[in-house]
Protein backbone atom coordinates (compact mmCIF):
# COMPACT_ATOMS: atom_id res chain seq x y z
CA UNK A 1 0.00 0.00 0.00
CA UNK A 2 1.06 3.35 -0.59
CA UNK A 3 1.52 5.44 2.40
CA UNK A 4 1.71 9.33 2.48
CA UNK A 5 3.43 11.57 5.10
CA UNK A 6 2.53 15.17 5.81
CA UNK A 7 3.92 18.17 8.42
CA UNK A 8 6.82 16.64 10.72
CA UNK A 9 5.90 13.46 10.45
CA UNK A 10 7.11 13.99 6.86
CA UNK A 11 9.96 16.07 8.15
CA UNK A 12 10.85 13.38 10.43
CA UNK A 13 10.81 10.20 8.15
CA UNK A 14 12.84 12.23 5.53
CA UNK A 15 10.14 11.51 2.89
CA UNK A 16 6.85 12.48 1.65
CA UNK A 17 5.31 8.96 0.58
CA UNK A 18 6.41 5.39 -0.07
CA UNK A 19 5.25 1.87 -0.76
CA UNK A 20 5.30 -0.12 2.56
CA UNK A 21 4.29 -3.83 2.71
CA UNK A 22 3.92 -4.68 6.35
CA UNK A 23 3.29 -8.02 7.68
CA UNK A 24 0.40 -9.78 7.68
CA UNK A 25 -0.14 -9.43 11.63
CA UNK A 26 -0.35 -5.95 11.48
CA UNK A 27 -4.48 -5.52 11.04
CA UNK A 28 -5.30 -1.77 12.03
CA UNK A 29 -3.91 1.18 12.40
CA UNK A 30 -2.21 1.19 16.08
CA UNK A 31 -0.85 -1.75 14.72
CA UNK A 32 0.54 0.07 11.95
CA UNK A 33 2.08 2.69 13.66
CA UNK A 34 3.80 0.15 16.12
CA UNK A 35 5.38 -0.97 12.96
CA UNK A 36 6.43 2.07 11.54
CA UNK A 37 7.78 2.75 15.14
CA UNK A 38 10.86 -0.21 14.23
CA UNK A 39 11.75 0.86 10.99
CA UNK A 40 14.83 3.08 11.98
CA UNK A 41 15.61 6.11 13.80
CA UNK A 42 14.11 8.33 11.50
CA UNK A 43 10.14 6.48 11.85
CA UNK A 44 11.13 6.41 15.60
CA UNK A 45 11.49 9.84 15.79
CA UNK A 46 8.11 10.32 13.85
CA UNK A 47 5.85 8.31 15.54
CA UNK A 48 7.39 8.47 18.95
CA UNK A 49 4.09 9.42 20.52
CA UNK A 50 1.35 7.96 19.26
CA UNK A 51 -1.23 10.22 20.34
CA UNK A 52 0.12 12.92 18.75
CA UNK A 53 -0.54 11.07 15.65
CA UNK A 54 -3.69 10.98 13.55
CA UNK A 55 -4.06 8.91 10.24
CA UNK A 56 -6.47 8.40 6.85
CA UNK A 57 -7.24 5.59 5.08
CA UNK A 58 -8.26 6.36 1.53
CA UNK A 59 -8.52 9.74 2.49
CA UNK A 60 -11.08 9.52 5.27
CA UNK A 61 -10.55 9.90 9.24
CA UNK A 62 -10.08 6.93 10.98
CA UNK A 63 -9.17 6.38 14.62
CA UNK A 64 -6.55 3.44 15.90
CA UNK A 65 -8.51 0.82 15.84
CA UNK A 66 -9.55 0.67 12.61
CA UNK A 67 -8.73 -2.23 10.43
CA UNK A 68 -6.53 -1.58 7.64
CA UNK A 69 -8.33 -4.31 5.27
CA UNK A 70 -7.81 -3.49 1.64
CA UNK A 71 -6.98 -0.05 1.43
CA UNK A 72 -4.89 1.66 -1.53
CA UNK A 73 -3.41 4.33 0.73
CA UNK A 74 -2.99 5.41 3.94
CA UNK A 75 -1.69 8.74 5.71
CA UNK A 76 -0.09 9.97 8.54
CA UNK A 77 0.07 13.41 10.06
CA UNK A 78 -0.19 15.44 12.96
CA UNK A 79 -2.99 17.30 14.32
CA UNK A 80 -4.71 19.26 11.97
CA UNK A 81 -4.27 23.45 12.20
CA UNK A 82 -5.67 24.82 9.26
CA UNK A 83 -8.67 27.39 9.37
CA UNK B 1 -28.45 24.44 -2.33
CA UNK B 2 -25.29 26.04 -4.24
CA UNK B 3 -21.87 25.47 -2.98
CA UNK B 4 -18.32 26.66 -3.68
CA UNK B 5 -15.59 24.31 -2.31
CA UNK B 6 -12.28 25.45 -3.18
CA UNK B 7 -8.28 24.70 -2.38
CA UNK B 8 -5.61 27.31 -3.77
CA UNK B 9 -2.21 29.03 -3.39
CA UNK B 10 -3.76 32.10 -5.09
CA UNK B 11 -5.08 35.19 -2.71
CA UNK B 12 -8.84 35.12 -3.37
CA UNK B 13 -10.62 38.19 -3.81
CA UNK B 14 -13.52 37.72 -1.19
CA UNK B 15 -16.54 39.80 -2.24
CA UNK B 16 -16.09 38.43 -5.75
CA UNK B 17 -15.87 34.82 -4.46
CA UNK B 18 -19.55 36.11 -2.55
CA UNK B 19 -20.83 37.80 -5.35
CA UNK B 20 -20.62 33.88 -7.06
CA UNK B 21 -22.41 32.49 -4.81
CA UNK B 22 -25.50 34.51 -6.45
CA UNK B 23 -27.76 34.78 -3.39
CA UNK B 24 -31.34 34.80 -4.11
CA UNK B 25 -33.87 36.84 -2.26
CA UNK B 26 -35.40 33.75 -0.43
CA UNK B 27 -31.89 34.60 1.62
CA UNK B 28 -32.09 36.93 4.82
CA UNK B 29 -28.61 36.11 6.33
CA UNK B 30 -25.36 36.15 5.09
CA UNK B 31 -22.01 35.44 7.08
CA UNK B 32 -18.77 35.65 6.32
CA UNK B 33 -15.68 34.60 8.32
CA UNK B 34 -12.10 35.25 7.22
CA UNK B 35 -9.23 33.89 8.48
CA UNK B 36 -6.12 36.24 8.71
CA UNK B 37 -2.43 35.65 9.28
CA UNK B 38 -1.84 37.71 12.00
CA UNK B 39 1.75 39.04 12.54
CA UNK B 40 1.96 37.84 15.94
CA UNK B 41 2.94 41.35 17.52
CA UNK B 42 5.58 41.73 14.49
CA UNK B 43 7.60 38.62 14.85
CA UNK B 44 5.54 36.63 12.09
CA UNK B 45 6.69 37.41 8.67
CA UNK B 46 4.10 34.11 7.14
CA UNK B 47 2.45 31.13 7.93
CA UNK B 48 3.34 28.09 5.22
CA UNK B 49 0.08 26.15 4.39
CA UNK B 50 0.87 22.45 3.57
CA UNK B 51 -2.20 20.18 2.80
CA UNK B 52 -2.70 16.43 1.78
CA UNK B 53 -4.71 17.93 -1.53
CA UNK B 54 -6.82 14.98 -2.40
CA UNK B 55 -8.25 14.66 1.03
CA UNK B 56 -8.48 18.75 1.34
CA UNK B 57 -11.64 19.26 -0.90
CA UNK B 58 -13.42 15.97 0.00
CA UNK B 59 -12.80 16.17 3.81
CA UNK B 60 -14.14 20.34 3.12
CA UNK B 61 -17.55 18.57 1.48
CA UNK B 62 -18.39 15.90 4.03
CA UNK B 63 -18.11 18.66 6.53
CA UNK B 64 -20.10 21.00 4.37
CA UNK B 65 -22.45 18.04 3.98
CA UNK B 66 -23.04 17.96 7.58
CA UNK B 67 -23.80 21.68 7.91
CA UNK B 68 -26.59 21.41 5.16
CA UNK B 69 -28.21 18.75 7.71
CA UNK B 70 -28.02 20.85 10.37
CA UNK B 71 -29.48 23.59 9.34
CA UNK B 72 -31.01 25.05 6.02
CA UNK B 73 -28.77 26.81 4.32
CA UNK B 74 -28.87 28.49 0.72
CA UNK B 75 -25.08 28.48 0.28
CA UNK B 76 -22.18 27.28 1.73
CA UNK B 77 -18.94 28.71 0.22
CA UNK B 78 -15.29 27.65 1.50
CA UNK B 79 -11.83 28.77 0.31
CA UNK B 80 -8.99 27.61 1.62
CA UNK B 81 -5.24 29.14 0.49
CA UNK B 82 -2.00 27.04 0.71
CA UNK B 83 1.38 27.41 -0.14
CA UNK B 84 3.03 30.69 1.73
CA UNK B 85 0.90 32.92 3.21
CA UNK B 86 2.47 36.35 4.24
CA UNK B 87 1.02 38.53 7.86
CA UNK B 88 -1.60 40.46 6.70
CA UNK B 89 -3.01 38.03 4.26
CA UNK B 90 -6.10 36.05 4.07
CA UNK B 91 -5.44 32.01 4.59
CA UNK B 92 -9.39 30.88 4.44
CA UNK B 93 -13.39 32.44 3.51
CA UNK B 94 -16.84 31.12 4.89
CA UNK B 95 -19.49 32.04 3.66
CA UNK B 96 -22.85 30.85 4.81
CA UNK B 97 -26.30 32.15 3.20
CA UNK B 98 -30.03 31.27 5.11
CA UNK B 99 -33.17 32.58 5.58
CA UNK B 100 -32.65 33.60 9.02
CA UNK B 101 -29.50 34.64 10.85
CA UNK B 102 -29.25 32.53 13.51
CA UNK B 103 -28.97 29.21 11.22
CA UNK B 104 -26.34 31.01 9.21
CA UNK B 105 -24.16 32.52 12.39
CA UNK B 106 -24.20 28.78 13.66
CA UNK B 107 -23.53 26.74 10.13
CA UNK B 108 -20.26 29.38 10.04
CA UNK B 109 -18.87 28.69 13.21
CA UNK B 110 -19.63 24.99 12.91
CA UNK B 111 -17.86 24.97 9.03
CA UNK B 112 -14.58 27.06 11.31
CA UNK B 113 -14.69 24.66 14.08
CA UNK B 114 -14.71 21.89 12.16
CA UNK B 115 -12.14 22.51 9.47
CA UNK B 116 -9.93 23.39 12.16
CA UNK B 117 -9.87 20.17 13.43
CA UNK B 118 -10.70 18.44 10.44
CA UNK B 119 -9.60 19.12 7.57
CA UNK B 120 -5.75 18.53 6.32
CA UNK B 121 -3.84 21.08 6.59
CA UNK B 122 -1.09 21.95 8.78
CA UNK B 123 0.62 25.20 9.22
CA UNK B 124 4.34 26.27 9.88
CA UNK B 125 5.43 29.46 11.13
CA UNK B 126 8.42 31.56 9.25
CA UNK B 127 9.36 34.34 11.97
CA UNK B 128 10.70 37.45 10.52
CA UNK B 129 14.21 37.08 12.05
CA UNK B 130 14.68 34.88 9.66
CA UNK B 131 14.74 31.74 12.20
CA UNK B 132 13.72 28.44 11.09
CA UNK B 133 10.13 28.18 11.76
CA UNK B 134 7.72 26.04 13.51
CA UNK B 135 4.96 23.83 13.01
CA UNK B 136 2.16 25.55 14.53
CA UNK B 137 0.51 23.34 17.45
CA UNK B 138 -3.09 22.22 17.44
CA UNK B 139 -4.64 23.94 20.21
CA UNK B 140 -7.19 22.06 22.72
CA UNK B 141 -9.08 24.97 21.96
CA UNK B 142 -10.00 23.70 18.89
CA UNK B 143 -10.91 20.35 19.80
CA UNK B 144 -13.18 21.52 22.38
CA UNK B 145 -14.93 24.12 20.42
CA UNK B 146 -15.37 21.07 17.46
CA UNK B 147 -16.71 18.70 20.30
CA UNK B 148 -19.05 21.16 21.58
CA UNK B 149 -21.39 20.55 18.20
CA UNK B 150 -21.49 16.53 19.12
CA UNK B 151 -23.62 16.99 22.25
CA UNK B 152 -26.74 18.72 19.86
CA UNK B 153 -26.62 16.83 17.13
CA UNK B 154 -24.75 13.77 15.71
CA UNK B 155 -21.50 14.47 14.51
CA UNK B 156 -19.87 13.18 11.43
CA UNK C 1 -10.27 50.41 18.13
CA UNK C 2 -11.90 51.72 14.75
CA UNK C 3 -15.31 52.08 14.05
CA UNK C 4 -17.37 53.09 11.56
CA UNK C 5 -21.04 53.42 12.19
CA UNK C 6 -23.62 54.47 10.29
CA UNK C 7 -27.32 55.42 9.15
CA UNK C 8 -28.26 56.21 5.58
CA UNK C 9 -31.01 55.71 2.95
CA UNK C 10 -28.48 54.78 0.16
CA UNK C 11 -27.53 51.16 -0.48
CA UNK C 12 -23.81 50.43 0.97
CA UNK C 13 -20.73 48.67 -0.59
CA UNK C 14 -19.96 45.79 1.46
CA UNK C 15 -16.50 45.51 0.11
CA UNK C 16 -16.04 48.84 0.38
CA UNK C 17 -17.16 49.71 3.92
CA UNK C 18 -15.05 46.45 4.93
CA UNK C 19 -11.82 47.93 3.33
CA UNK C 20 -12.22 51.29 5.10
CA UNK C 21 -11.93 49.62 8.41
CA UNK C 22 -8.49 49.00 7.40
CA UNK C 23 -7.78 45.35 9.32
CA UNK C 24 -4.29 45.59 10.01
CA UNK C 25 -2.08 42.63 11.01
CA UNK C 26 -3.22 41.50 14.92
CA UNK C 27 -6.33 40.50 13.43
CA UNK C 28 -6.76 36.99 12.95
CA UNK C 29 -10.36 36.98 12.04
CA UNK C 30 -12.76 39.31 10.70
CA UNK C 31 -17.24 38.13 10.76
CA UNK C 32 -19.59 40.11 8.96
CA UNK C 33 -23.24 39.78 9.04
CA UNK C 34 -25.49 40.81 6.08
CA UNK C 35 -29.41 41.67 6.46
CA UNK C 36 -31.29 41.35 3.39
CA UNK C 37 -34.96 41.89 2.10
CA UNK C 38 -36.10 38.32 1.46
CA UNK C 39 -38.59 38.62 -0.64
CA UNK C 40 -40.70 35.92 1.10
CA UNK C 41 -41.82 33.24 -1.12
CA UNK C 42 -42.65 36.44 -3.99
CA UNK C 43 -44.92 38.35 -2.01
CA UNK C 44 -42.78 40.85 -0.88
CA UNK C 45 -41.70 43.72 -2.88
CA UNK C 46 -39.95 45.85 -0.36
CA UNK C 47 -39.53 46.73 3.50
CA UNK C 48 -39.73 50.63 4.11
CA UNK C 49 -37.64 51.38 7.54
CA UNK C 50 -38.10 54.19 9.75
CA UNK C 51 -35.63 55.50 12.03
CA UNK C 52 -35.83 57.55 14.97
CA UNK C 53 -32.65 59.14 13.62
CA UNK C 54 -31.23 61.38 16.26
CA UNK C 55 -31.82 58.49 18.83
CA UNK C 56 -30.20 55.56 16.06
CA UNK C 57 -26.17 56.25 15.87
CA UNK C 58 -26.19 57.21 19.64
CA UNK C 59 -27.99 54.01 20.73
CA UNK C 60 -25.98 51.55 17.91
CA UNK C 61 -23.12 53.67 19.48
CA UNK C 62 -23.94 52.24 22.65
CA UNK C 63 -24.28 48.57 21.75
CA UNK C 64 -20.69 49.14 20.18
CA UNK C 65 -19.66 50.09 23.44
CA UNK C 66 -21.03 47.52 25.42
CA UNK C 67 -19.46 45.11 22.30
CA UNK C 68 -15.96 46.08 22.77
CA UNK C 69 -16.37 45.72 26.93
CA UNK C 70 -16.88 42.10 26.52
CA UNK C 71 -14.74 41.67 24.02
CA UNK C 72 -10.87 42.58 22.42
CA UNK C 73 -12.40 43.95 19.28
CA UNK C 74 -9.64 45.28 16.49
CA UNK C 75 -12.64 47.09 14.87
CA UNK C 76 -16.16 47.37 14.18
CA UNK C 77 -18.71 48.56 11.74
CA UNK C 78 -22.75 48.68 11.55
CA UNK C 79 -24.35 50.27 8.47
CA UNK C 80 -28.02 50.28 8.54
CA UNK C 81 -30.42 51.79 6.02
CA UNK C 82 -33.48 53.42 6.31
CA UNK C 83 -36.12 54.26 3.73
CA UNK C 84 -37.54 51.85 0.97
CA UNK C 85 -35.22 48.60 0.71
CA UNK C 86 -36.00 45.85 -2.51
CA UNK C 87 -36.20 42.09 -2.00
CA UNK C 88 -32.70 41.14 -2.38
CA UNK C 89 -31.31 44.29 -0.94
CA UNK C 90 -28.93 44.32 1.98
CA UNK C 91 -30.05 46.39 4.98
CA UNK C 92 -27.56 46.46 7.37
CA UNK C 93 -24.12 45.68 7.91
CA UNK C 94 -22.07 44.28 10.78
CA UNK C 95 -18.13 43.40 10.55
CA UNK C 96 -15.86 42.47 13.91
CA UNK C 97 -12.59 42.14 13.75
CA UNK C 98 -10.34 40.25 16.34
CA UNK C 99 -7.46 37.73 17.23
CA UNK C 100 -9.44 35.05 17.63
CA UNK C 101 -12.73 33.88 16.06
CA UNK C 102 -14.45 33.37 18.91
CA UNK C 103 -14.51 37.05 19.92
CA UNK C 104 -15.47 37.80 15.93
CA UNK C 105 -18.04 35.66 15.86
CA UNK C 106 -19.63 36.45 19.50
CA UNK C 107 -19.38 40.28 19.20
CA UNK C 108 -21.22 39.84 15.92
CA UNK C 109 -24.22 37.75 17.11
CA UNK C 110 -24.66 40.19 20.34
CA UNK C 111 -24.48 43.51 17.62
CA UNK C 112 -27.35 41.71 15.89
CA UNK C 113 -29.06 40.80 18.61
CA UNK C 114 -28.91 44.14 20.51
CA UNK C 115 -29.48 46.06 17.53
CA UNK C 116 -32.83 44.18 16.39
CA UNK C 117 -34.18 44.98 20.06
CA UNK C 118 -32.44 48.40 20.79
CA UNK C 119 -31.98 50.13 17.71
CA UNK C 120 -35.19 52.34 17.00
CA UNK C 121 -35.73 51.16 13.08
CA UNK C 122 -39.33 49.94 12.33
CA UNK C 123 -39.90 47.89 9.37
CA UNK C 124 -42.74 48.14 6.98
CA UNK C 125 -43.77 45.67 4.69
CA UNK C 126 -44.67 46.87 1.17
CA UNK C 127 -46.90 43.55 -0.89
CA UNK C 128 -46.20 42.89 -4.55
CA UNK C 129 -50.15 42.79 -4.99
CA UNK C 130 -49.92 46.44 -4.06
CA UNK C 131 -52.23 45.94 -0.66
CA UNK C 132 -51.78 47.98 2.42
CA UNK C 133 -48.58 46.79 3.72
CA UNK C 134 -48.31 46.03 7.55
CA UNK C 135 -46.04 47.08 10.19
CA UNK C 136 -43.62 43.91 11.28
CA UNK C 137 -44.10 42.60 14.44
CA UNK C 138 -41.48 42.14 16.91
CA UNK C 139 -40.65 38.55 17.37
CA UNK C 140 -40.46 36.77 20.98
CA UNK C 141 -36.92 35.15 19.39
CA UNK C 142 -35.09 38.57 19.06
CA UNK C 143 -35.94 39.42 22.97
CA UNK C 144 -34.96 35.46 23.80
CA UNK C 145 -32.14 36.03 21.48
CA UNK C 146 -30.83 39.73 22.49
CA UNK C 147 -31.69 37.88 26.58
CA UNK C 148 -29.19 35.79 26.55
CA UNK C 149 -26.20 37.70 26.45
CA UNK C 150 -27.50 39.11 29.94
CA UNK C 151 -26.48 35.71 31.92
CA UNK C 152 -23.43 35.83 31.05
CA UNK C 153 -22.23 39.66 31.48
CA UNK C 154 -24.22 42.39 32.86
CA UNK C 155 -26.06 43.81 29.75
CA UNK C 156 -26.41 47.51 29.16
CA UNK D 1 -41.71 69.35 26.30
CA UNK D 2 -41.67 67.38 22.74
CA UNK D 3 -43.42 64.47 22.38
CA UNK D 4 -42.13 62.43 19.04
CA UNK D 5 -44.23 58.84 17.96
CA UNK D 6 -43.02 56.48 15.13
CA UNK D 7 -44.28 53.94 13.27
CA UNK D 8 -47.71 52.72 13.87
CA UNK D 9 -47.77 54.80 17.11
CA UNK D 10 -47.22 57.90 14.80
CA UNK D 11 -49.90 56.53 12.23
CA UNK D 12 -52.55 56.09 14.73
CA UNK D 13 -52.06 59.13 16.55
CA UNK D 14 -52.03 61.04 12.66
CA UNK D 15 -48.23 63.11 13.93
CA UNK D 16 -44.67 62.55 13.71
CA UNK D 17 -44.20 65.31 16.82
CA UNK D 18 -45.98 68.17 19.00
CA UNK D 19 -45.72 69.67 21.87
CA UNK D 20 -47.47 68.57 25.12
CA UNK D 21 -47.65 70.03 28.65
CA UNK D 22 -49.11 67.22 30.60
CA UNK D 23 -49.87 68.52 34.01
CA UNK D 24 -47.41 68.24 37.13
CA UNK D 25 -49.31 64.77 38.71
CA UNK D 26 -47.94 62.88 35.30
CA UNK D 27 -44.23 62.13 37.22
CA UNK D 28 -43.16 58.81 35.03
CA UNK D 29 -43.39 56.82 31.64
CA UNK D 30 -46.75 55.19 32.90
CA UNK D 31 -48.29 58.22 34.06
CA UNK D 32 -47.78 60.26 30.49
CA UNK D 33 -49.28 57.06 28.66
CA UNK D 34 -51.93 56.88 30.77
CA UNK D 35 -52.68 60.86 30.06
CA UNK D 36 -52.00 60.19 26.61
CA UNK D 37 -54.49 57.71 26.53
CA UNK D 38 -57.65 60.13 27.29
CA UNK D 39 -56.52 62.92 24.75
CA UNK D 40 -58.81 61.53 22.17
CA UNK D 41 -59.43 58.55 20.19
CA UNK D 42 -56.55 58.50 18.50
CA UNK D 43 -54.80 58.44 21.55
CA UNK D 44 -56.79 56.29 23.19
CA UNK D 45 -56.09 53.55 20.12
CA UNK D 46 -52.16 54.30 19.90
CA UNK D 47 -52.13 53.92 23.79
CA UNK D 48 -54.38 50.81 24.40
CA UNK D 49 -52.09 48.34 25.05
CA UNK D 50 -49.47 49.74 27.48
CA UNK D 51 -47.44 47.15 26.95
CA UNK D 52 -46.66 47.00 23.43
CA UNK D 53 -45.64 50.72 24.07
CA UNK D 54 -41.63 51.30 24.33
CA UNK D 55 -40.58 54.91 25.54
CA UNK D 56 -37.28 57.35 25.13
CA UNK D 57 -36.10 59.67 26.76
CA UNK D 58 -34.12 62.61 25.40
CA UNK D 59 -33.19 59.65 23.00
CA UNK D 60 -32.14 56.91 25.21
CA UNK D 61 -34.45 53.61 25.99
CA UNK D 62 -36.28 54.22 29.74
CA UNK D 63 -38.95 51.75 31.81
CA UNK D 64 -42.36 52.99 32.26
CA UNK D 65 -40.94 53.62 36.21
CA UNK D 66 -38.62 55.68 35.06
CA UNK D 67 -39.28 59.65 35.96
CA UNK D 68 -40.51 62.42 33.56
CA UNK D 69 -37.86 64.72 35.60
CA UNK D 70 -36.83 67.73 32.98
CA UNK D 71 -36.46 65.68 30.09
CA UNK D 72 -36.88 67.37 26.80
CA UNK D 73 -38.20 65.02 24.68
CA UNK D 74 -39.91 61.75 24.89
CA UNK D 75 -40.59 59.54 21.87
CA UNK D 76 -43.05 56.61 21.91
CA UNK D 77 -42.98 53.68 19.49
CA UNK D 78 -43.67 49.73 19.19
CA UNK D 79 -40.74 47.29 19.80
CA UNK D 80 -38.34 47.92 17.95
CA UNK D 81 -37.91 45.81 14.65
CA UNK D 82 -34.93 46.60 12.73
CA UNK D 83 -31.33 44.30 11.85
Amino acid sequence: MKARYFAWVRERIGLAEEEIAPPASVKTIADLIAWQQQRGENYAAAFANAATIRAALDRQHVKPGTPIAAAAEVAFFPPMTGG
Amino acid sequence: MKRILRVQEKAFDAAAEIAALEIDSATGALVTFTGLCRDEGGTLAALEIEAYPEMAEAEIGRVVTEAERRWPLDAVLVVHRTGMIGAGEAIVLVATASAHRDEAFHAAEFLMDYLKTRAPFWKKAHRRDGSAGDWVAAKDDDEAAAARWISSKPAL
